[in-house]
């Protein structure tokens, strides 16, 4: 179905709706705010949608926008109301919507109108009270004072005598970031798992709004480290959906290459950490090894170990050269083959295996309805890479599988990312045979009317990366949003511990390996 | 025909034995109970429980003194009945009234059993004078195997042997805790008595056969029990099932006594019989001391379901450093009194079977001493887990915050039965050589001089101690350069603690459940809503599974022999009727 | 005597070098260099200099247990026959060495309860599950010896098997049960790993969590101490070939430079079967220990009943 | 050398009997056959008869090369690297496992030749594999450790014919091949490898 016959497809439910179509992918659809449900059902229903977010704008009225994506034609279908001070609660019909109320309700201050959990997210008990940092009345630069005035957070109590708690965090043992875990418990077995974030929310989306296009890059890197290259890309794209551009083949390749080298060293951490989680201490050590090669790699091409500001709207902020190119064929190819010997010997070790194998499930039904998106979701059988069904740079001529396995556990998210990392040594291989000559460092001038607006979609190594912009006056954004993988696929963690023991669940958290960053943007 | 009622008193060294057992630890548990009884004065007679307690301990005195299968068993009823008395003191609970009737019946089919087994022993000898039975116990050679099943159901039920145990964790918690403590610590051994004066003694030794059984009976004792002692919440229940469960340790270690005995290797047999009688006196020390602390804990609280208590190491420190003692003992650290024992009984184990020549035998007997090993390893489970979420931590609920403060005289005779774990542990030797000297010598009638333990415990325990001087000597030192900060416990810099936020009992236990859950009827209840409801559920599965359906078939016949009542004359005026015509028929038939 | 207890002190002191040794050897089959040798001793040593931090919520457990554990270490070690034994010592009843080492379970698991703090509750649970399962090997480990030498005391088992030439495959079994257990009771591989930081996976290390300064060092010392008795327990039962039996130069350097290759050997083994292995899952550790328990029971019928 | 090997062959025996990876299964297996293969070379070398490496040698050809690898390849190839759910787990398998050695110890005391008692525990370990597992081919597995019983069985009591006992060799062989075509097959047929489904078949 083209979009424009999907969108004459809508006209015709009957609702009082006027829809628009943006950036080729992208349908506006303004409703009203009673008929949120009612619109939101029927595209469940006729189209076969997925609920990707929502998130808030400001101008004189606050419109909630609810993200729908259609994953097998690539497109984006944007639901919009109007609203002066509440939400209508999404709770029951899209999954986990919840999360993006409370968010927007503690960023924006705005009420939940129906929702059953109300709780607080991004709000902590330090914060002062009445402070709603994203309101365009709330000043650039303005702090939160630490005042105590927010109410407690409520856990699920545990009343009876015999059971218990353990609280975990938010400062770890391991160099990880902040994080409250909350175990409920009678001993071993996990009976419930809460998960508080957001202790060091950074206001990214607020620093976005005041920071010049041209230097804008460098804030969306810092997003998420260990994807810094994905959230480059994410800009780029945007940049270039906005204004209407097309980069040539090369340097499409080249950030292919980028991208899949970010991939690759992420991954190799990844399972380096599971393998060091259960205590398998020689291929963790050669994992970590050839994850510093690849990030050698990177310094020498890029100039960054983390590949930051290497890709950029309009063209390649780096050199690539016969000498980067030989650079990258000669590490690939030390690492993939060491790569292979070591996935051999875990993949042959018993001990292992016994710890990985039916470890920490998440179901098919569960991952559905969680939201789940990336190398977890696709470990519990769904088929949804965002290079898939939304192709973008060269990804359209690699990508022509999803990997994937089908039971969920821990062992199958080691598969897949060890199918990935195989995947991105053949993409780079590729890729590098794409790129015709060398490629130059070029910088252009971004300079982009306001009120001009579309949306990114990119696979980083978490999962699916959504990014709005508005662009505003004075060559800066009036608005970015960010659904970020993590924020929907940290919940899968608590089904995923579910009736496996204590000391599982460094295990099971390693294989998801989620980003805290990504939710304290 | 005529009953001797020669009202001698048996003065050889098993009674003798006993007697020292019984006011060595009552004396201190009677210093407790001073002050322990204070409680009670509001609600219940204390003139009455002083009486009872008394008469108690006078009737286990004469229980272990008559020489008189008639007089024991007057003594023996006497015993039972006070302490029936004494566990249904607090008798406006109801729950205690139950748990009391239960003993009640339970302590009767014990007193039945034993009727019949002197019954048998007088049929057969036609004595009740021990003294005499002893001297023509050939005439027993034949029968021996009944009166031996007499005996093991009898002095079981009132040991507390699997299956006949269930009295002990229904009793002892509805007790008051010196009451529990002299039960456990005493009575239980005046059972003990009773089974080695009839086996050992009146028997003049049985059948290997009878061993086995015995060995069996007892391991499986101690294996279901300490399972059960394992995941029980309440600390008196605990300790009642781990009582059970040394009851278990010394059965097994008497059959595997009789089994030695039988197969005439006397010096192991020697050596398992005093491991035996020694582990009576020290598990009734330890026993009394943790039974008192337990008394104390629920003195000072109010409670005794751990999951509510923790944190009293501040409030009652003193309680909670003899309680450590009584802990340390239970689980043979050394060089406390528990290891002295228990370690004897492992050696026992393992040097009698080097004699046996019958490889079935010692594949049995090895089978058994490594049960009693997992045995051993579950006690010192049950024990950290009584006393680490009793004392240590954290108050759990507002009940151990709140505490009353303890009289002196309880403390005092918590120090006097801890003192003696610390003698009798590091003095061990002597007691040891003592005791085979005269089991020898009286039970045996052999003479052999034997030293089955060297004095090396009590080297090893100067050393101990010396190094320890040492130790602490090196950190004061450490200390006058170094400060010792106070800070909060670390808790992942969440700052927010509550008391559930510790390890509770059910927690403790709950890998151990995992495997041997079935054996205490283990379920989980987890409900999730707004709150998390998470409960551990047991019972004792031989009370379900054996008792109940008992009960209720009792209770069933019952209830329709009650519809018989009409309460109209002509109705019985026929029962009475319908009885006379049935018997006419039955004797002429039969006559 | 005076070279019981010589030997003794040497066992004491070079008890960290040994875990320093194995650290190093699994560093280097790691494929890097690895903390230096003696790294365990300047650990000892800055733990020593440090303040003391203890948790407002401890006990006396807390003050008097790592004094009682170190003790516990030493005084064991002190009924250890390291190179040399004479056979007819006062001391040595295995019994009463294998209980004094469980002296140091016990203080420890009552550690990790004292401070009010789930992760130490957590292994203590942990470590009395396992040592629950353990005790029965033991059990047999000591009927085997026994049956194998009619001798409780070490110092005698340690002589007679020492110039015992033949070995019998009973001999072997044993041995791997032994090894088995003394894996599960040193806290080390399969069963738990001594090398993670993570709270919720630990046994042995989430019990000593809040203990610090000295406190920390004792308890580290004590462990320490513990392995290389065991280490030095099951030499002397199993291989004693080359030791020491009467008191000459000659024999006593042969048998100090026998007893460090042994040495040497067993911490390769051991940090090659860590390197090797990743951990058992807590609940499979009964299993392992079962294994270990019917090795016994195998090598007692191979011994007794054959 | 003899007592080293009796104990490897123990040994294997004891850990296979509480496994549940089909591919340790396989290689304990052949590490049993090659120190029951070295049992024979070893007695042949101390007796001089020719038979003993004869059999030595046809053990480890077909125990300890040819079924190992067919073994593992037809597991590489189906996929059925463990047992999903032992019939009894594996703790208690190993309490049954040393409970039951000790039993045939005792029962076996008036032979005193070691390997009578070590095939006899053999055969009863592979009985406890046979009926512990579901899968066919960790149950064939336990039928070759029988057979391993029996083998040193023979080796040590009865002056066995030469003929006799490679025919059993070999007949284990054609059996260990049509056991892994039928397992083969059946799961063709069934998409998996459990003996459960053959109890369907039969209703």
């Amino acid at each position: 179905m083209k979009i424009e016959d999907l969108k004459k497809d809508i006209e015709k439910l009957g609702f009082p709706i006027k829809i628009e179509i943006k950036n080729k992918n992208e349908l506006y659809v303004d409703i009203d705010k009673d008929d949120v449900k009612k619109i939101l059902e029927t595209m469940f229903k006729k189209y076969k949608l997925y609920f990707s977010g929502q998130f808030c704008l400001q101008d004189k009225d606050f419109i909630i926008n609810v993200i729908l994506t259609d994953r097998k034609n690539g497109y984006l279908i944007i639901l919009r109301y109007k609203t002066e001070n509440e939400i209508v609660s999404l709770q029951g019909i899209a999954n986990q919507s919840n999360l993006f109320e409370r968010e927007i309700s503690d960023l924006f201050g705005l009420e939940i109108a129906d929702g059953e959990d109300k709780r607080n997210i991004v709000k902590h008990e330090i914060w002062e009270n009445g402070i709603h940092p994203l309101r365009k009345d709330f000043l650039y630069g303005q702090r939160v004072k630490d005042l105590c005035e927010t109410e407690e957070y409520k856990f699920k109590e545990v009343i009876t005598d015999g059971g218990f708690q353990i609280p975990v965090g938010p400062v770890h043992a391991g160099i990880i970031e902040p994080g409250h875990f909350r175990f409920s418990v009678i001993g071993e077995l996990i009976e419930n798992l809460e998960i508080r974030l957001m202790y060091k929310h950074r206001g990214i989306e607020k620093i976005c709004e005041n920071v010049d296009l041209n230097k804008l890059n460098l804030i969306f890197e810092r997003v998420a480290g260990e994807s810094s290259a994905a959230y480059g890309e994410a800009f780029a794209q945007l940049i270039e959906k906005i204004s209407d551009f097309k980069v040539c083949e090369s340097i499409m390749a080249l950030r292919v290459i980028l991208l899949e080298l970010e991939r690759i060293y992420n991954f190799l951490d990844d399972i380096a950490g599971i393998c060091v989680d259960v205590g398998f201490s020689y291929p963790a050590k050669k994992f970590g090894y050839m994850s510093e090669l690849i990030h050698q790699l990177c310094e020498r091409i890029t100039g960054s170990r983390f590949l930051r500001n290497a890709i950029i709207p309009y063209g390649s902020n780096i050199d690539f050269t016969e000498i980067q190119r030989e650079d990258v064929v000669k590490t690939i190819d030390i690492v993939e083959k060491r790569f292979n010997e070591i996935v051999e010997m875990t993949l042959n070790t018993v001990s292992f295996l016994d710890r990985v194998e039916h470890t920490g499930i998440v179901e098919k039904a569960i991952a559905k309805e969680l939201n789940m998106t990336g190398v977890v979701a696709r470990a519990s059988g769904i088929q949804y890479d965002v290079r898939k069904s939304f192709p973008y740079e060269v990804y359209r001529q690699l990508k022509k599988s999803i990997n994937f396995e089908e039971i969920g556990g821990v062992f199958e998210r080691y598969n897949v990312k060890i199918a990935e990392i195989r995947d991105a040594f053949k993409y780079i291989k590729t890729s590098l045979t794409l790129i015709k000559g060398d490629v130059e460092k070029k910088k252009q001038w971004i300079d982009i009317e306001s009120g001009k607006e579309g949306f990114a979609v990119v696979e980083t190594v978490k999962g699916e990366l959504i990014v709005f912009a508005r662009t505003g006056e004075n060559n800066k954004m009036d608005r970015v949003y960010f659904k970020t993988p993590s924020f929907t696929n940290w919940n899968g963690l608590t089904y995923a511990v579910l009736g496996e023991i204590v000391p599982d669940f460094p295990l099971c958290n390693k294989s998801f390996n989620m980003s805290y960053s990504e939710n304290d943007r | 025909m005529f009953l001797d009622f020669s009202f001698g008193i048996m003065k050889d060294f098993l009674s003798l034995f006993f007697i020292f057992i019984i006011i060595f630890i009552s004396i201190p548990v009677l210093i407790y109970s001073g002050g322990y009884i204070g409680e009670y004065r509001k609600n219940y007679s204390v003139k009455y429980h002083w009486s009872m307690l008394i008469l108690f301990l006078l009737s286990m005195i004469g229980v272990v003194l008559s020489s008189n299968s008639i007089l024991f068993m007057v003594f023996w009823e006497i015993m039972s009945i006070t302490s029936f008395f004494l566990v249904i003191y607090e008798y406006k609970n109801k729950e205690n009234l139950k748990s009391g009737i239960l003993y009640f019946v339970m302590t009767h089919i014990s007193g039945l059993f034993l009727m019949f087994m002197f019954g048998f022993i007088y049929k057969y000898t036609g004595q009740t004078n021990f003294i005499k039975i002893t001297q023509m116990y050939s005439n027993l050679e034949t029968h021996k195997g009944i009166i031996f099943i007499f005996a093991l159901l009898g002095f079981g039920a009132k040991a507390g042997l699997v299956p006949l145990h269930p009295w002990l964790p229904k009793a002892h918690p509805s007790a008051p805790s010196n009451i529990s403590a002299l039960m456990s610590g005493v009575m239980l051994k005046v059972a003990v008595y009773g089974f080695i004066r009839v086996v050992f003694v009146l028997l003049g030794g049985v059948s290997y056969k009878y061993g086995f059984i015995l060995l069996f009976t007892g391991t499986l004792t101690a294996l279901y029990t300490i399972i059960n002692a394992l995941l029980q919440n309440d600390i008196k229940k605990l300790l009642a099932y781990s009582s059970a469960e040394n009851i278990g340790l010394i059965f097994s270690i008497l059959g595997l006594s009789i089994i030695l005995n039988s197969l005439k290797l006397y010096e192991s047999s020697i050596m398992a019989l005093t491991a035996g009688l020694f582990h009576c006196l020290n598990h009734g020390v330890f026993k009394s001391l943790l039974f008192t602390g337990a008394g104390s804990v629920l003195y000072a609280t109010g409670t005794k379901n751990m999951n509510e208590l923790g944190g009293l190491h501040r409030k009652i420190k003193f309680t909670s450093i003899c309680v450590l003692i009584g802990t340390a003992a239970i689980a043979a650290i050394p060089p406390l009194n528990g290891f002295a024992s228990e370690s004897l009984i492992f050696m026992s184990f393992i040097k009698s079977v080097i004699a046996i020549k019958s490889k079935a035998f010692v594949l049995m007997i090895v089978i058994c001493g490594t049960a009693l090993a997992l045995v051993a390893g579950g006690a010192i489970y049950s024990a950290v887990k009584a006393y680490g979420i009793t004392y240590l931590g954290e108050a759990r609920s507002k009940k151990a915050e709140n505490i009353h403060r303890i009289p002196i005289s309880m403390n005092v005779g918590m120090a006097i039965l801890s003192l003696y774990s610390i003698i009798l542990g590091v003095f061990s030797p002597f007691i040891i050589n003592f005791i085979s000297k005269y089991t020898a010598q009286y039970i045996f009638i052999k003479e052999y001089r034997l030293n089955f333990i060297g004095y090396e415990t009590i080297f090893i325990s100067i050393m101990f101690i010396v190094i320890i001087t040492l130790i602490t000597i090196v950190s004061r030192i450490l200390d006058r350069k170094n400060k010792t900060e106070t800070y909060e416990t670390w808790a992942c810099g969440f700052n927010n603690f509550k008391p559930n936020m510790q390890y509770s009992g059910d927690g403790y236990s709950q890998p151990a459940a995992r495997y041997f859950g079935f054996v205490g009827g283990y379920k989980k209840e987890v409900i999730i809503k707004d709150t998390i409801t998470l409960k551990q559920r047991v019972h004792d599965v031989i009370e379900r599974q054996l008792y109940n359906p008992v009960v209720d078939f009792i209770t069933f016949i019952s209830g329709r022999i009650v519809k018989i009542h009409y309460g109209k004359i002509q109705i019985y005026i026929s029962y009475i009727f319908i009885t006379l015509i049935i018997s006419v028929i039955l004797v002429l038939k039969l006559v | 005597m005076i070279i019981n207890i010589i030997q003794s002190m040497i066992l004491i002191i070079a008890a960290p070098l040994f875990s320093g040794i194995l650290k190093r050897i699994k560093a280097i089959l790691r494929g890097y260099e690895g903390a230096p040798v003696l790294q365990p001793y300047f650990d000892i040593k800055k733990l020593l200099s440090k303040e003391r931090v203890i948790s407002k919520s401890s006990s006396f457990i807390t003050t008097v247990g790592p004094i009682i554990i170190l003790s516990a270490a030493i005084l064991s070690a002190f009924l250890t026959p390291v190179f040399f034994t004479a056979g007819n010592e006062l001391i040595g009843n295995m019994f009463i060495l294998i209980f004094i080492l469980s002296i140091i379970k016990f203080f420890n698991t009552l550690i990790g309860l004292d401070c009010a703090c789930t992760f130490g509750g957590m292994g203590s649970s942990r470590e009395m599950f396992i040592y629950m399962f353990a005790e029965p090997v033991v059990f047999l480990i000591l009927a085997f010896v026994y049956f194998e030498t009619k001798s409780f005391n070490i110092y005698k088992i340690a002589k007679l098997n020492a110039v015992r030439t033949d070995i019998s495959s009973a001999h072997i079994v044993a041995a791997i049960a032994f090894l088995i257990w003394l894996i599960a009771e040193n806290a080390r591989m399969p069963v738990d790993n001594p090398e993670t930081h993570l709270e919720l996976t630990m046994v042995h290390e989430a019990m000593i969590l809040d203990i610090s300064g000295r406190d920390l060092a004792y308890i580290e010392l004590a462990s320490a101490i513990k392995l290389a008795i065991f280490l030095t327990i099951f030499i002397n039962i199993f291989l004693p070939f080359g030791m020491a039996v009467s008191l000459s130069a000659a024999a006593l350097i042969k048998a100090v430079i026998l007893y460090l290759i042994k040495m040497l050997v067993f911490l390769l083994i051991i940090a090659i079967v860590e390197i090797s292995i990743a951990k058992f899952r807590l609940f499979r550790v009964p299993e392992l220990i079962a294994a270990s328990f019917s090795f016994a029971i195998a090598a007692i019928s191979m011994m007794y009943f054959s | 050398m003899l007592e080293i090997l009796s104990a490897v062959i123990l040994i294997s025996a004891i850990i296979m009997s509480s496994l549940r990876r089909v591919n340790l299964l396989i290689r304990g297996f052949s590490v049993q056959s090659l120190a029951i293969s070295l049992v024979c070379f070893t007695l042949g070398f101390k007796t001089g008869e020719v038979h003993y490496y004869i059999i030595g040698a046809l053990t480890l050809l077909v125990k300890t090369l040819i079924i190992p690898i067919v073994a593992s390849k037809s597991v590489r190839e189906l996929k059925i690297n463990r047992e999903m759910k032992l019939i009894i787990d594996g703790y208690w398998s190993s309490i049954l496992t040393a409970l039951s050695i000790a039993t045939t110890y005792v029962f076996l005391d008036n032979f005193n030749n070691d390997f009578v008692k070590a095939g006899f525990v053999l055969m009863v370990l592979g009985g406890i594999i046979l009926i512990g597992r579901k899968k066919a081919i960790s149950q064939m597995i336990g039928f070759l450790v029988m057979e391993n019983g029996l083998v040193l069985f023979e080796i040590s009591m009865i002056k066995m014919t030469l003929i006799i006992e490679i025919l059993i060799i070999l007949e284990v062989l054609m059996l260990s091949v049509i056991m892994g075509v039928m397992v083969f097959y059946i799961n063709k047929a069934f998409d998996t490898v459990n003996t459960d489904y053959l109890s369907n078949i039969k209703e």
